[in-house]
């Protein structure tokens, strides 16, 4: 019997495949792909106090081995998610994670306030880092604001808190660090990287924002160096996203130090690929003769 | 887990009936018995793993007895392109069938169904539905050319055909939203029509212009990127004629779609 | 007849087709591929006031268009560079800048200052941010550093002084900002993304200084996006780099409103991929009816 | 601009010669007229964007009457396995040759020639020029297992043969270097006689260290990645046994290499 479970923080994931905020909907989108219940941990697409309509088409761009969007975080706002998205989630058996975030420094303690009393929550992940909209950013390109945010749902929640940072900052290992004096039970790298593209015929910017979130492959390698950079300088866990695809990648960031890791942008094309790299993980440490995954977290060798 | 949505097809035969256009027939019972027109299947580009998003193609018709089902497409970039080059027998990694379908009132008295291009795609599905309701249908086709025509021979049997073409090879010369606008015209009662249309957008455009003219009722099968195809990306907005703002602004093409009521989607020009 | 050329402060430039440095060794390298006089402007490997030997092996490490490397900047030397790389350097009718890096903050305008009786050079560029050497990237993720710096090197030159920007910042418009300031002429930008890659069946990190810099086409849409903050946020010219690896690419770049680019990776797997990108923007003017090439430059429609 | 070094050659025929080995033949009179043994070639993976980097090889053997060159691989990642599958009349976009060559000391009375796995690939190259000059060989050849020895009816007309196979499957079980040492241990006159290696690195040790120790001078081949192969990315760094500290402490693969005085290089074990 191979040993797939991880600790972030008091929790005990049974694996360490979970989805990343915004690619995996409310989870209710891929019942028909995936048994939810085999999932070490959903992240719900992030919600905010009020409803929010998202942005204006053109919000997605295809590119190899990646995508740009610019979504805008619609969401029903935080009232209507407790409705309508919560009793879905409360009959899963596996750990979930509500991503939250504000408009403004209060709008992060505010959304977990109101889900405190909501049953079958394991924790949050609070977005700091979204650069689809105004301010979003700025949450974690500010250590003292990230800090202070992060305090702040740390006085109202005893829940697991988690802090996603954006990888578009001089120093990703400062903020996190920031969020670890916050009290943050573990954070989670990388949001999107800001990228842009211009259609030359129209010569117009593809996306309706201009800018948008850069995702995919072709960011695994980013995402690494600063995953990479948050274990050697934190001592919290750290929650590996960006560019996961296969269980191959997914090791690249364990061995690099991630205790987790989320699958975001591939569970577009590959509905059911939260399954197919669990079971990879589990054939590769029969292989290798490892009886407990968590054994391999921060193994690289230096 | 159900299996059926996202599963493989096997590729029976391929072969190009128009210009740049391609008819594959796969073999697959869920797809060719459950799925209705107006419907799509997101395929997997095979063989390139830089391609990350699978595409979407109408189901242009099915065989249920032969548990086949086709798509018809137009050579645009590389995807289709890889598609066209597919040997039979080959397996195609599918999901779907996806999205709502066309609606039909029990009202209806005639179809009146408008394609430009390969608009087309979802039309050959209906009109074998629509003729085992026995209704009357009337087929306004437009391209640019005539070697873009898709299946007319097959098409005559259960509409009335009228065509255009830009260059003026065949039919018409112009754009199939004149003939619509004429036969509207010289038939002043309404009642009982039902509009369908898939097509560029500049068409859909005027055939909402012409159907609010006219106040029948049209359906639109409607185009947009799409990174998944079933609701979880948000990426293929569509933006609503009555948005409550700042709450719900657009539908998702995918998933409240990709045929929608006309009076309820803005479409730009 | 089709005009190509470009104004670079001071410079006209036949056309806006450059060489990133690191990527077109001292030019002779490419002899064999190129017409070195058709192309635009010409920018040597980054030397330094000392010799360096370079980073140990391995430097390089390939990705899904892309690659990684940590190279080191290994150079002759400022003296050696004068007496070995620029009798060559000298024969060629283009502009020639030579990318100067220090280890400290004197070291550019040492540099500059040694080169500045040398004739056969247009200019410098400035390399304040490659992240494979110690302190590499402080000069530009400090503004008040790189305003600093850029001023002590156009105290000592009267010629175009370009400075190379690096993406791994909060924000690159402050940088530029600063080095507007000190009196740059032009800014470049960007240099390579950090990244990393770790070989799961050793366990060892790919790169022998674990992290390195990201290039080749993958990291156009991020550089588009810093080129594009640039633009809209300075008064000087900005030069694109990152990814481009044909005609297209450069246009995106030019549309959204950099004055001329430089070719990078791809100079390495196709020699005379400036050649033919030259050619085929000749072959767009032509056919688009463009007259002047500099008229798309920031013609992005917004 | 010359149009030699980068440009198109026609693959004439390829075929698989052992286990995972292909050998190419192709039409370039440039190529088959020009290279001398130890220089490579360039090579574009066909049909594959995301693959930036060239693949480089050895040249295997020239034609120079027929203007065709062979290379010979194995197949190991996707580069090498499009390579394989190519077909016959399709275009090679090749730079080369480059890199530096073999070098014979014109006091060479014998030439002793080690090659583990596809090591050998250059040597055919040279045996060749080396029977022009009338020098004896002994070629000492290893690999895995025997279904993976390549043309060794060729190699047995110009070297007396010395095989090894991991498994014991044709010649020696064991390490290629042991019979080396053996013949060199039994022929105790090194006077004359010149090392030339090619293989994975801890052969390329084991070979430096007998070599020192029988005096003899070597020359290795040397594989590091290589993202250009002519000096221009300085990432095939490999390091000098004499390094001046902070100024000059690697030698470049592709410029001053492939082929090394082993005296000269750091081999890592
Ligand atoms: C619900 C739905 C049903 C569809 N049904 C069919 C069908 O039955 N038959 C068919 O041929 N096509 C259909 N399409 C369009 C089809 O999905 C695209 O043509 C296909 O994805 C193009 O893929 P590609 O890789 O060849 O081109 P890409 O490389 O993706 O695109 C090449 C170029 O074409 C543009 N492009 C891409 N998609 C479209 C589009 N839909 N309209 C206009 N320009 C586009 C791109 O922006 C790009 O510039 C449908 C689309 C949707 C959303
Ligand atoms: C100067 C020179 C001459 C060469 N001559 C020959 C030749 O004549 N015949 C031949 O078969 N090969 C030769 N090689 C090796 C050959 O270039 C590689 O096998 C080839 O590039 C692999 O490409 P790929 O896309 O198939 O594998 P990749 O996808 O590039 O690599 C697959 C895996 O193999 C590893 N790998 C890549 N290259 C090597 C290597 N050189 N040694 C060990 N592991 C490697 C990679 O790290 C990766 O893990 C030579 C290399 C050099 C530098
Ligand atoms: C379409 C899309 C929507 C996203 N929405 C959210 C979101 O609502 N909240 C959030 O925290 N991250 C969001 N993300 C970011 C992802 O969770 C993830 O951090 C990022 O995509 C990198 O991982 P990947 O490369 O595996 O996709 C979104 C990403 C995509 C592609
Ligand atoms: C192998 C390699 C070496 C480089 N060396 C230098 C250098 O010496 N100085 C410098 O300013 N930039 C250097 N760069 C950065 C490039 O000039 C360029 O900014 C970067 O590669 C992005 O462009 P690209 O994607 O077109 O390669 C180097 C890049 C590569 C790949
Ligand atoms: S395509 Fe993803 S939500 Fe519609
Ligand atoms: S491979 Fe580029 S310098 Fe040797």
């Amino acid at each position: 019997m191979i040993d797939l479970s991880v600790q972030i923080g008091p929790l005990t994931l049974k694996n360490p495949v979970m989805t990343a905020s915004g690619t995996f909907g409310y989870a209710d989108e891929f019942v028909d792909f995936c048994d939810l219940n085999e999932i070490g941990g959903i992240i719900t697409k992030t919600v905010t106090p009020q409803p929010r309509a998202g942005n204006a088409p053109r919000r997605i761009v295809e590119l190899p081995y990646g995508m740009l969007n610019s979504i805008g975080l619609p969401n029903v706002g935080i009232e209507n998610f407790i409705l309508e998205k919560m009793p879905f989630l409360q009959t899963l058996k596996t750990h979930i994670f509500i991503n939250v975030a504000g408009t403004d420094e209060e709008g992060f303690a505010y959304c977990v306030c109101r889900l405190e009393d909501v049953a079958g929550i394991s924790g949050y992940e609070l977005n700091y880092s979204c650069p689809n909209v105004k301010h979003g950013t700025s949450f974690s390109s500010d250590a003292r604001i990230a800090e202070r945010v992060t305090r702040n749902v740390r006085k109202v929640t005893a829940r697991p808190v988690i802090v996603k940072l954006t990888p578009n900052v001089t120093s990703i290992a400062e903020i996190g660090r920031a969020c670890e004096n916050g009290g943050a039970d573990a954070v989670s790298a990388i949001n999107t990287v800001v990228g842009m593209s211009v259609d030359i015929k129209t010569r117009k910017p593809r996306l309706s924002t201009i800018i948008g979130g850069y995702s995919g492959p072709a960011i695994k390698p980013i995402a690494l160096a600063k995953v990479f950079e948050l274990a050697q300088n934190l001592s919290i866990p750290v929650i590996a996203i960006g560019g996961i695809a296969c269980a191959g990648d997914a090791l690249e960031f364990l061995v690099a130090g991630a205790t987790a890791f989320q699958v975001g942008t591939v569970n577009f094309h590959e509905p059911n690929a939260t399954m197919k790299i669990k079971k990879d993980l589990e054939f590769y440490c029969q292989k290798n003769n490892i009886v407990k995954l968590m054994d391999i977290v921060g193994s690289i060798q230096l | 887990m159900s299996p059926e949505i996202l599963h493989h097809a096997t590729v029976r035969s391929i072969e190009q009936v128009a210009r740049d256009t391609y008819l594959i027939c796969s073999v697959d019972e869920q797809v060719s018995c459950n799925a209705r027109a107006g419907q799509f299947l997101e395929i997997k580009v095979p063989h390139c793993a830089e391609i990350l998003w699978r595409r979407p193609f109408s189901i242009h018709n099915t065989q249920p007895q032969k548990h086949t089902f086709d798509i018809l497409f137009q050579t645009i970039g590389q995807g289709t392109h890889r598609l066209a080059h597919l040997a039979p027998d080959s397996e195609l990694d599918i999901l779907g069938p996806l999205g709502n379908h066309f609606y039909y009132e029990r009202e209806m008295r005639e179809a009146i169904v408008v394609a430009g291009g390969l608009g087309i795609a979802p039309f050959m599905l209906m009109m074998r539905e629509l003729a085992q309701r026995r209704i009357p249908m009337q087929l306004f086709y437009g391209v640019g050319s005539s070697d873009q025509f898709c299946c007319l021979p097959l098409f005559e049997k259960y509409a009335t055909l009228h065509l255009s073409t830009i260059d003026g090879s065949l039919g018409h010369q112009g754009l199939v939203t004149d003939l619509l606008s004429d036969y509207l015209d010289r038939n002043s009662d309404n009642h009982g029509k039902s509009l369908f249309v898939c097509g560029p957008t500049p068409m859909l455009h005027k055939v909402k212009e012409i159907a609010a003219c006219h106040t029948i009722a049209a359906q639109a099968s409607v185009e947009t990127v799409m990174a998944c195809g079933f609701g979880a990306c948000v990426g293929c907005a569509v933006p609503m004629t009555n948005p409550v703002a700042g709450q719900k602004e657009y539908f998702l093409a995918c998933k409240d779609g990709p045929v929608f009521d006309m009076r309820e989607i803005v479409i730009d020009d």
